[in-house]
């Protein structure tokens, strides 16, 4: 088990050190940040002063040992455009990301699992259908489509909801869905397969032959194993939901990472960009390490392997 | 016959329909029988004859499509027949136990053993889980698994095949049954474990003094632990009776079929060849009608196509389902034993 | 239920249908605003900033030297009570007395000086250096006498010092520096600021101490709260659902569409904002075509900037044919070469041009692509076929100073509400970064009206510099934005032109 | 389907029994299966629709004429239905002219991505499947680094790097939407390996690109073409977010990502412009979807 932790931890180092490097070509390939620096008014000559200053004329792959040696010590540099530390913009706004991506996965996970479960427990049933219409109509519902019509209907029409900000509980009911919803299908599917396999399984049978209550089948033995895969499933969706969150945040006026994202993307503010590209990477990296442990707990016949 | 004396299962007529897309399906088409405390009936017949089905039929564990109905299903003296599945749940694991064929996944992987034994301890019987774990460690040492205290801790993938069956076996007896079925207990392990198990199953059936069905595709393990035995055939009963009496005689062709295919120690001589029933199971569904054995059958004539399914019983109680009499079956094709 | 829901929603013409909203002006006589389309307020130190709505944040929290009537354009006393040239390059300032920064702080000349020597000194990194690197020195004369001796003669200067030059309290200031003046500033102005959730919210109330006689005027509400909401979709939805009371950063449609919805009222104030085609006439990016001067004239002769207006912009909005916003000091109309709509003569002049067939082009832009749609329209129909890309503003610019290839863009320019043509025209054809034409002659004009301060001698170099700019057609001038405003009723609404919204002038009926 | 019972297990099942011949079981069981009947006459109609969108289309999708800017869809305003059916987008285009070429262009997203995506990932998976080991462990760190970009976010740092273009969505959809297909080919191909009749083909010397081509490959077509929707479908969608916040496709191309970008800003008033190519998306991500759930059933029934 412990050779198989670190084994994991020093690949998902690798994996950031790639897609580090990644992003930095890539955005470096993008702009020209002294012409961002140097602002409007800006001079060819102060341009160029800009340029020597900050190194921007040096090899890429020097610019970018400096940079990701910066990093390592918790500097990812300061905005280009709003010329605050990043990591001081970033750790400001990452709540309400965090919140929001949190909300948004919790509120998948209460609709998909029981629902997949009901499905499961009666296939082809009215509930059954109901949840695969959910799920089918989820995939195909652009997710700011979606949040476009919650705004008109209960924002704007009924009024139920504020539309824009994050000052209340109330505020993150409609990002919460849009982003959640989002997730559901995948989810709920997961839950259903994972559940009908389970519940067809020997010793959900051995369970029943024992006699043991309807609702200890179901919890106690299927419903944990069933869970497995789909609690993997949601810690990778926490990290795809980060990146939807960009659409969202922006509609809503939520101002998280996401956002910052987006409006450091349209400002060309590649410290900004690398940062957040960085942190969702290792997001996502350190909640599959966490769900591939989390399982082997679960399940312990996969630390064996 | 037994002695009727204490009769702890009753089944008459017993019948399971399930619906699929072709039709009904007929899987079990009157099957009755009646097991005793400690009497073991064996159920015989080849894959998809309906034994198993019948045995989740009287555990009430049949999937939900399927139709069950019985004349009579009677159990310790009460009807079950209508029985909800609370009430099922209520005798289960308590007053009857199984054990199934696949050892290796009849154990939820995610519980140690010790768990899964005592969880049907603490369901059944008001007692803590101290008792739980006495009585676990009590049966695990009973169906001979050493050092069963550290046993308790250990999660199924780390036991061999036999040990879970041995651990399933502890687990129907954890309440001290009153009828225990297995259903092909031995089928999924080797060949050396098989004749411990089914040793060790005859044993304890004696032990707990508990009325034992067991079902089984296997003649030889049949002739030496049943008392009474049933052959099944395309979910009806093709002949009943005792142990020596069907074995002795078979007056069916599909026993005497089946009867042909295993060695007997010191009867069949090197090289001789062993037997088949060649042939596959008829198709179920639908409306069914005359021998559903007549288009593997070496003496079916067109009279087979019409014939009734009714049983002929001879005086000690030895039925078979066949238009021939006890002695038209030639000589030589069956009565080996 | 929910299917007629759905249907009446689809088929709805408008949300006239909707409940309308609450039609009395709030209890506690507060204004909620919301803008941001463009970004928030990069940094709320005035001179830390760049974006309009800091410009607009500037007005409410700090004052002037100087005021300049809107309207009018005439300067006016604000911190300063009077003033007088010493000399070419030196004023002298006579100060209110009697005005108190936000904290408490008196006004006086130490403020001034420390003010502005601490902003024209590069080191200490304004983010618009022409705003103060025109400043040489700020002496102090008496308590309330302040001299300010530019580097040159400096004609503009009153521009500055009535526009981006605020004044900030010396004690404050050198005390917290720029970063504190962000999270916690401190002025003169109107509004005093609560507080401040960056990018978020800002919460301002009356400053009831606002009571010396300036022009600008007391404050109307006692609170007011700004929302930056970057989404002018959620900025309209939380306008109908009555989240905020105003808006400034609607478009044209949205103004007959909120118009039309009972209780709330929309409109459009012409800016100085000015919209422009530039060609790559210089060929920095090695595009043919557009250096061929037939070429650029029959594109301006192809292009219906009319219909554009009146289709588009709409408001009082109106084609512009010179470099600069007419009222702009300089900008001399009769100078400027007109082009009047006509494709017959723009398919000839591109059959001179060698192009009888027309040609490919990049087209680049970072406003609606409805306006550069409009022109490719007109493109098209004289066989030119314009490729859109539209970016944002930071990449375009970006795009333009490092690669140059970008052959012809729809673009604009708001001066930052100076009223002077030096603050456009000589920004983008003195052979700067952003200078397309690199036209020595323009740019010599530029120069010497930028720096002389005799108005006849500098309106004499800008016409000829007009006359070329256009002649040439360096630029098509198209037109002047509109800035597009929808609030509550009840609200009392002064649009101004210059692009800068008094947000504390507007209380409740 | 009712007889996948665990407790029938191992018995033949009545349509065993009744053993038809194997093309009209599979007739049989497509139209049987709703979903992909469906998703199929949907997502045929809506291929056929791009396919003659010029026959179809009432009006050249890029016809503007800034007079009859805005004008109502039939519902609203009966005299200029005759001419402009769904009416007219801000410059005067026609709607449903736009409504039916954006189908040619998300159709085009869509296959144009996969086939990239679906190059790369099948490569990849299918390599790391055959030869395993080594090369199995540097082909799941690459799919590892994949899912763990952000890809809406790389994707539109791509774009502005790049500049905003049709060619440059697909590229940068098609570079980052591999990863389902090389997991679900790695692990098909390793089954595949192990087949017998492949172990035949190894043993009689068969080079090993004929190996993949002639043995793997076929083996593994109908999971591709499954995996090849939900891809479509996923790059069907971010093209649409992506020109959503304007980092996609650009005007005039008639994107329906992009026709909701313009229409976003008539959300309240004129709410048709939004929900028209809302619902043009969602019919086709849901055919997509449709199809491919019941192209899985269908084909995974074959196999078992």
């Amino acid at each position: 088990m412990l050779a198989y932790t670190l084994k994991r931890i020093v690949v998902a180092f690798l994996i950031l050190l790639v897609v580090s490097g990644l992003t930095f070509s890539l955005s470096h390939l993008s702009a020209d940040p002294a012409l961002t620096i140097a602002g409007e008014q800006a001079s060819d000559e102060d341009i160029e002063a800009v340029r020597k200053l900050y190194g921007f004329d040096r090899p890429v792959i020097e610019q970018y040992v400096n940079w990701l040696s910066r990093a390592l010590q918790g500097d990812f540099g300061k905005s280009y455009h709003y010329k605050a530390p990043v990591v001081e913009m970033i750790s400001g706004r990452i709540g309400t990301t965090m919140t929001l991506g949190f909300l948004a996965i919790v509120f998948a996970l209460v609709i998909s699992i029981p629902l997949g479960t009901l499905a499961a427990m009666r296939p082809n049933s009215i509930i059954d259908r109901f949840a695969l219409l959910i799920a089918v109509f989820g995939q195909a519902l652009p997710t700011f489509w979606f949040a476009l019509m919650m705004i008109i209907l209960f924002g704007v029409w009924f009024r139920w909801l504020p539309i824009s900000g994050n000052t209340t509980w109330a505020h993150f009911v409609m990002p919460t869905i849009a982003l959640g919803y989002y997730a559901t299908p995948a989810l709920m599917r997961l839950t259903r397969a994972g559940m009908i396999e389970v519940l067809s399984s020997d010793y959900i049978r051995t369970a029943k032959a024992k006699g043991l209550s309807p609702v200890s089948v179901l919890f106690k033995h299927a419903l944990r194993n069933a869970i497995i895969p789909v609690v993997a499933l949601a810690a990778v969706w926490f990290g795809f939901m980060l990146g939807g969150s960009i659409v969202i945040e922006t509609i809503f006026n939520l101002k998280g990472i996401g956002w910052l994202s987006y409006d450091a993307l349209l400002r060309s503010d590649l410290p900004v960009v690398q940062a957040i590209v960085l942190i969702f990477a290792s997001f996502y990296v350190i909640l599959t390490l966490l769900s591939d442990l989390l399982n082997a707990y679960l399940d312990p016949r996969i630390s064996v392997r | 016959m037994s002695e009727k004396k204490d009769v702890v299962l009753e089944v008459d007529n017993l019948r399971i329909d399930i619906p699929v897309s072709a039709g009904l399906l007929h899987p079990v088409r009157g099957i009755s029988f009646d097991v005793s405390r400690g009497e073991t009936l064996c159920i015989v017949g080849e894959s998809g004859c309906g034994k198993s089905l019948t045995s989740l039929a009287i555990m009430g564990l049949l999937p939900k499509n399927a139709d069950r109905q019985a004349d009579r299903l009677n159990f310790l003296g009460k009807d079950i027949r209508d029985f909800d599945e609370r009430q099922m749940a209520k005798l289960r694991g308590v007053k009857m136990g199984m054990i199934f064929q696949e050892p290796m996944t009849s154990l939820n992987p995610s519980y140690t053993i010790g768990n899964q034994l005592e969880e049907v301890y603490l369901r059944h019987m008001s007692s803590n889980r101290l008792e739980a774990r006495e009585r676990a460690i009590f049966l695990l040492d009973k169906v001979g698994i050493s050092s069963a205290g550290s046993r308790l801790g250990q999660y199924p993938h780390q036991l061999s095949g036999g040990l879970r069956q041995r651990v399933m076996i502890a687990m129907a007896l954890m309440c001290g049954p009153d009828l225990i079925i297995a259903d092909e207990p031995t089928t999924a392990l080797d060949v050396t474990i098989q004749a411990q198990i089914l040793h060790l199953l005859a044993e304890l059936q004696s032990d707990f003094d508990m009325a034992m069905v067991l079902i089984t595709h296997d003649l030889g393990i049949v002739a030496r632990v049943a008392d009474k035995v049933q052959v099944m055939y395309a979910g009806r009963t093709v002949e009943e009776g005792n142990c020596e009496a069907v074995f002795d005689k078979p007056l069916h062709p599909y026993t005497s079929g089946l009867l042909r295919c295993i060695p007997v120690p010191g009867k069949t001589q090197p090289g001789e060849k062993l037997g088949t029933v060649p042939g596959v199971v008829p198709n179920l569904v639908g409306d069914l009608n005359g021998c559903m054995f007549r288009n593997r059958c070496e003496f079916a004539t067109d009279e087979c196509k019409e014939l009734a399914e009714t049983p002929t019983v001879l005086e000690n109680g030895h039925a078979y389902t066949c238009r021939l009499k006890p002695d038209e079956m030639e000589p030589s094709t069956g009565g080996r034993l | 239920m929910k299917l007629k829901l759905g249907i009446s929603f689809v088929t709805a013409a408008g949300i006239a249908l909707m409940s309308s909203v609450a039609q009395s002006a709030p209890d506690d006589n507060s204004l909620v605003i919301a803008w941001g389309s463009t970004g928030p307020i990069e940094h709320v130190d005035n001179y830390v900033n760049t974006n309009r709505t800091g410009i607009w944040f500037s007005r409410m929290v700090w004052d002037q030297l100087i005021y300049r009537e809107p309207k009018t354009f005439e300067y006016k006393p604000l911190l300063a009570k009077s003033w007088k040239a010493l000399s070419d390059t030196v004023w002298r300032f006579e100060l209110r007395q009697g005005v108190k920064f936000h904290n408490g702080e008196a006004f006086d000349a130490d403020d001034v000086v420390y003010t502005l020597n601490w902003v024209s000194n590069p080191k200490n990194g304004v983010k618009v250096q022409r705003n103060v690197n025109w400043i040489k020195e700020a002496r102090k004369v008496g308590p309330f006498t302040v001299d300010v001796e530019m580097k040159r003669p400096f004609p503009q200067a009153f521009e500055f010092l009535s526009g981006p030059i605020t004044i900030y309290p010396n004690e404050y200031y050198a005390k917290v520096g720029p970063d504190g003046m962000h999270k916690a500033p401190v002025g003169t102005g109107p509004m005093k600021v609560v507080s401040i959730k960056t990018a978020e919210e800002y919460v301002f109330e009356k400053n009831k101490g606002y009571t010396w006689g300036s022009p600008k005027g007391e404050a109307q509400v006692d609170k007011m709260i700004v929302r930056e909401i970057a989404d002018v979709q959620t900025q309209i939805a939380e306008l109908l659902a009555g989240g905020i009371d105003i808006t400034a950063d609607i478009s044209a449609d949205h103004v007959t569409q909120i118009g039309g919805v009972p209780g709330f009222t929309a409109l459009q104030a012409g800016t100085m904002r000015t919209g422009y085609i530039g060609f790559d006439a210089a060929g920095r990016g090695n595009h043919e075509p557009v250096t061929k001067l037939k070429v650029r004239q029959a594109m301006a002769h192809a292009i219906d900037r009319k219909s554009l207006v009146k289709n588009l912009i709409r408001g009082d909005a109106g084609v512009i044919h010179t470099p600069c916003f007419p009222t702009q000091f300089g900008c001399d109309v009769s100078a400027a070469v007109k082009y009047e709509f006509d494709q017959g003569k723009a398919k000839k002049l591109l059959a001179e041009a060698g192009y009888p067939n027309g040609f490919d082009i990049d087209f680049y832009t970072f406003r609606p692509a409805d306006w550069a749609e409009s022109v490719m329209g007109d493109l098209a129909k004289v066989g030119i076929k314009a490729k859109l890309t539209k970016m944002p503003y930071f990449a375009l610019r970006d795009k333009q100073r490092k690669e140059g290839t970008t052959p012809m863009f729809l673009m604009d320019w708001g001066s930052y509400s100076m009223n002077d043509m030096s603050a456009i025209t000589s920004h983008f054809f003195k052979k700067g970064p952003d200078d397309f034409a690199l036209d020595d002659d323009v740019a010599k004009w530029l120069e010497a009206g930028d720096t002389n301060s005799d108005a006849s001698v500098r309106k004499a170099n800008y016409a000829k510099a007009i006359k070329k700019i256009t002649g040439q057609v360096y630029w098509l001038p198209m037109f002047n934005h509109v800035r597009n405003y929808g609030y509550r009723k009840e609200l009392k609404f002064i649009p101004y032109q210059d692009e800068i919204p008094r947000f504390w002038q507007y209380g409740w009926k | 389907m009712k007889n996948s019972s665990p407790f029938l297990r191992g018995r033949q099942t009545a349509e065993e029994i009744l053993e038809p011949r194997p093309m009209a079981k599979l007739r049989r069981r497509v139209f049987k299966n709703h979903s992909f009947l469906i998703g199929a006459v949907i997502l045929i109609s809506i291929i056929l629709i791009a396919l003659l969108a010029p026959l179809f289309s009432p009006h050249d999708p890029y016809d503007q004429d800034l007079a009859r800017r805005l004008m109502n869809p039939f519902w609203h305003d009966k005299k200029t239905n005759d001419l402009y059916l769904l009416g007219t987008d801000k410059v005067g285009r026609d709607y449903l002219s736009r409504l039916i070429y954006g189908a040619q262009i998300s159709l085009l997203i869509g296959f144009l991505t996969i086939l990239i995506s679906g190059t790369i990932g099948t490569a990849l998976g299918v390599v790391a499947g055959y030869f395993g080991g080594r090369v199995d462990m540097v082909v799941n760190f690459i799919i590892n680094t994949r899912l763990a970009m952000p890809v809406f976010l790389v994707a539109m740092a791509a774009v502005v790097a790049f500049g905003a273009s049709l060619h440059v969505v697909i590229m940068v959809l098609g570079l980052f939407l591999w990863d389902r297909f090389a997991v679900v080919m790695r692990s098909i191909t390793m089954q595949a390996r192990d087949l017998d009749y492949v172990k035949a083909a190894r043993a009689i010397g068969c080079s090993t690109p004929y190996i993949i081509i002639r043995e793997i490959f076929p083996n593994v077509l109908s999971s591709l073409t499954v995996v090849a929707t939900v891809e479509m479908a996923n790059a069907i969608l971010l093209e649409a977010a992506l020109s959503f916040l304007g980092f996609g496709v650009q005007a005039p191309t008639p994107s329906w990502g992009l026709m909701l970008n313009e229409g976003r800003e008539y959300m309240f008033f004129s709410p048709w412009l939004l929900a028209l190519p809302g619902t043009g998306l969602f019919l086709l991500v849901l055919a997509i979807n449709l199809f491919g759930d019941g192209l899985r059933d269908v084909t995974l029934e074959r196999e078992r």
